[in-house]
């Protein structure tokens, strides 16, 4: 992490009341559309589900891969796995029935699916496989997981990424989930459907993706951090002029956040 | 084996008996639930060498027989144990420093595996994977496929659809079948021939179970036949595929078993810990699986008042309010 | 319409808004069990015409449909009744009369086509059916096939096991997915939002219900979420897939519901001898459904003793000692 | 049916205690083994399963391509969907379950699968779709069912079949369900594995497949029917070297059948 970063980390974290990770689980609730299914992974993206649910979107549905549908999370899961995403759902299925909800065109396209990734280019497609050569890496990281199979399928996806230039590429080490492929057209001559990456929220800021050419752009900065900032821990050009302040958590969404969805912190700290 | 009506067996006898070293395995459960782990200790203590190893987001089991050296290769999905380690570190390791061949698929494809084993059929197919490095990188040549009969000749291929452009889908990933020689699967409740009820989500393990040639069924509760008949809409597993039942409790701890207790945050943190240092696991292994006779004088290395903090609500179906920091 | 929180409709309602003359059309439940009927009567009520069904083994609801006209074009495994009709006669009788044109499919087949459908695929792959005329002999031809894009290109089709001959599979057959417009299945439990519990087997009906673009779901009794939430295990259909739910008492009469009621013997013995005669079914039509408001009305043209004798031992699911002569 | 058939008939019934059809079911039941798995369809092939488990082979399983595994009969099922199947079975599945039982090699080769059929030619090659052209029949049947798949998947087949010239024919009017094909490697040849009839019962005997030629020849001829009968109804030539006479039902085998399978004689008559 470059130095104006670390900075930016603890300004930001002193001069108002949230914490980074609180920002960003907020930012991603507010991605949420009431009514839509939520596929969540493990961490930050399940704390945004929670958020979302209990603050903008009650009407959405929390969805896992390992086959839970409208889980009632009284307690934050650590896994998607955990036990506490198993209580009080609808069907309690496996991965099979999951997979092929989202494959399903008459459900996937109401799925926003929540993904991390250890690298991603300018179409938003990630890397969560390794670091280095793919026989011999530096870092191993887990594998895909569901993630290629949720990016593959559903109507749109919302990516949480630490910003590092390391981490936005030009060229990924490994492809593990397609995003925009190339650019336009791209999903499709590879056959895949539509739906695609909408948003990556960062710990610096928030970026979407062109109507046009379906390149990354900055869309929002975080109070107190600059365009130019952002630019430096990329590693491909950004769009910058479309760049807005994010409008900080709210003391309601941070209530909520806090008591409601991780009063013991095992995700926001 | 598989038509006995008492397939009642101890943990060590049933994987001396079916486990063989460089044999192909699959164990079931995800993350940290419901993984086998008596089992998975249990081939600690045997020493088995060589192993072909199938999983699907596993999690702790995986980890385990990775860092005990049981494993050379491994096809799966994810390995890590959600927030204890976002990726398994023994894993981590192996592959590092060359010591484990992975064939790296995602977790719908890898389902996808099982159940064509489990279905008789040598593929399924899929749009998950077009395009990506899944397809083009193969951690097992074309070389060592061709050498061995127990590997399918290709990691995955595609296909043009057959029906033009039928459900909007031109374009097929073929994913080939997984049958494991053995599958070993934990589950809450079965009974003397091998039915068998899983509460809570399922995972892959139906599928993992029914690919498999011989599978070992480790139980928390052995229960009656006539109890299972009686609501049988609540079971997976019928006793024509299984050929032992191992009633052992605890038999899925450090990991969770849904409506009986819940994943161990202390062991999990303090595997992790171990097995980030080169010293300390290979103490870890020692003093608790090696030093150790079999599960139940592991799980007695807890005192009853932590394994009670563990035990799941009646309702909820995990242990409501349990540290997890 | 599926994100609603309450789905609750009349049948009469749900069968005007989603089942429109000429469309594709598919109906759950299996020969005589847990078809639904109360939605058959509707539709035929409704004189709805050119349906394109989709059916699998089934039984009293395609034979009155296609003798009451409603049927142009069906796709199915098996057209019988059991015992009281090893060819449904109105089925028989349409086809014989060229009345009705039919595609012939296995069971598995058909499990598989739903199957696909609700997996997103375009198809999937089995081993039934290599070598017989269920692949030479195409009801719709390529030319029919080619001029509608509700239907695939190709009845099926068999390809070469790319994998070689992984799982002894050289050859497969490939049977094109269903995605029919409306399904419709009698469950016993669902709740407003149209999380949906079947007790018993579920026929291919958890298949057909998540293939379809819109859901109907009929229910004997309409329960509160909690109590479908509170074991989730036993249920199979989320509220995602659900249109419309209705509630409606012996909505499976006359065929069975597993621990609610037993089919009617009398009735579908009586069926098939009027099935058999055409002014005797036409006297049927008349009588039984179209003079009858609803299927309410329509029930209550049994004495309540008779229905009794119906009702389902709470035990075994059916109503044991029911004179079936 | 022709007159010698008829009185045929009418003798066995005459001459001794039991019907034809407990005759069929009886001998059906003789050839199951204990700790097989038997797929059975509706009516007599029921009665069989039901007849085998009670008298012969009482660790053998009964099993529905509805999905019902190990079924407890205590009334006889009038259809395969029949509630009374469902009743404290080891699973209530569906039929993607049952057929993936079949079609998986390590269930699939320990089921024996009990069908009937309209026609059947000398390979054992079954039809029950139509009698006549496809596209016009003079009959029409319901259709495969389960047939076509269990006859492609399982170990081996018992078929039930009524015994007419018109129904043992050179040529199928329409190949729903494969025996052995064209003979020796057919079953290879067009792609299926290992399987295949190996027992034809009708209401005249007993057939079998030749070990070689893979064709039908008569290995049993009821009580007062005659070698020369049965090649009389049978519309190929059949080896009737091998026939013995069938051992009719012992009083033990009719007594169970009758009061603990069917007392209510839904099938049997």
């Amino acid at each position: 992490m470059p130095p104006a970063l670390k900075e930016t980390k603890m300004m930001v974290k002193k001069e108002t009341d949230y914490s980074l990770r609180e920002m960003m689980a907020i930012a991603a609730a507010r991605e949420i559309n009431d009514g839509e299914i939520v596929f969540c992974g493990t961490g930050i993206s399940m704390l945004a589900a929670m958020a979302a649910k209990n603050i903008s979107a009650p009407q959405s549905t929390i969805f896992f891969e390992t086959g839970a549908i409208d889980s009632r999370l009284e307690e934050v899961p650590l896994a998607v796995a955990d036990s506490r995403v198993m209580h009080a759902t609808a069907v309690n299925g496996g991965l099979a029935e999951a997979f092929a909800t989202m494959q399903n065109r008459f459900t996937g396209s109401r799925v926003v699916g929540i993904l991390g990734a250890a690298q991603i280019d300018i179409y938003g497609n990630l890397n969560s496989t390794v670091i280095g050569d793919y026989q011999q890496p530096d870092i191993r990281f887990s594998g895909s997981g569901g993630a290629c199979d949720v990016a593959s399928f559903v109507n749109r996806t919302i990516i949480f990424m630490q910003h590092e230039k390391r981490k936005f590429v030009e060229k990924l080490d490994y492809f593990t989930s397609p995003g925009w492929i190339d650019g336009p057209g791209g999903r499709k001559r590879i056959g895949l459907g539509p739906g695609g990456p909408e948003t990556v929220i960062t710990n610096l800021g928030i970026l979407r993706f062109a109507q046009e050419s379906k390149k990354m752009y900055l869309a929002a900065t975080y109070p107190g951090v600059t365009a130019a900032e952002i630019q430096q821990n990329t590693g491909f050009t950004l769009d910058l002029g479309e760049a807005e302040e994010f409008p900080p958590p709210t003391a309601k969404e941070l209530k909520i956040l806090r008591e409601r969805c991780d009063p013991q912190r095992l995700i926001l700290n | 084996m598989k038509s006995s009506q008492n397939k009642v067996t101890k943990l060590a006898a049933a994987i001396t008996l079916l486990v063989k070293d460089n044999c192909h395995l699959s164990i079931g459960g995800f993350t940290i639930n419901r993984n086998p782990m008596a089992a998975v200790y249990e081939i600690i203590r045997q020493k088995k060498r060589g192993l072909h190893l199938y999983a699907h987001s596993n999690g702790q089991g995986v980890d385990e027989l990775v860092g005990a050296g049981c494993v050379t290769r491994l096809e799966i999905a994810y390995a890590g144990s959600g927030r204890f380690a976002p990726t398994c570190v023994r894993f981590r390791r192996a592959v590092e420093k060359g010591e484990l061949k992975v064939e790296d698929y995602s977790n719908y494809q890898m389902t996808l595996r099982f159940m064509a084993g489990a279905m008789g059929l040598p593929f399924l197919p899929t749009r998950s994977g077009l395009g990506t490095d899944i397809i083009k990188h193969w951690g097992f040549d074309k070389a060592l496929r061709k050498s061995d009969e127990t590997l399918p000749d290709q990691k995955l291929t595609t296909i043009d659809n057959p029906f033009g452009d039928w459900c909007n889908s031109p374009k097929l990933v073929l994913v080939p079948a997984i049958n494991p020689e053995v599958t070993i699967i934990h589950v809450q409740q079965a009974d003397r021939r091998g039915n068998a009820r899983i509460q809570g989500l399922t995972f892959a393990d139906v599928e993992q179970a029914k690919a498999a040639r011989h599978l070992i069924i480790t139980c928390e509760e052995l229960v009656e036949e006539d109890f299972l008949k009686q609501e049988p809409d609540r079971n997976q597993i019928p006793f024509i595929h299984v050929d032992a039942v191992v009633p052992i409790v605890w038999g899925a701890y450090p990991t969770a078993c849904y409506k009986h207790y819940d994943y161990d945050p202390r062991y999990l943190n303090n595997y992790r810990l171990a097995a980030e240092n080169e010293d300390k696991y290979q103490a870890y292994l020692i003093k608790k699986i090696m030093k150790t006779a079999n599960h139940q004088e592991f799980i007695a290395l807890n005192d009853d008042e932590h394994l009670k903090s563990l035990i799941a609500d009646p309702e909820t179906g995990y242990a409501t309010g349990l540290k997890r920091n």
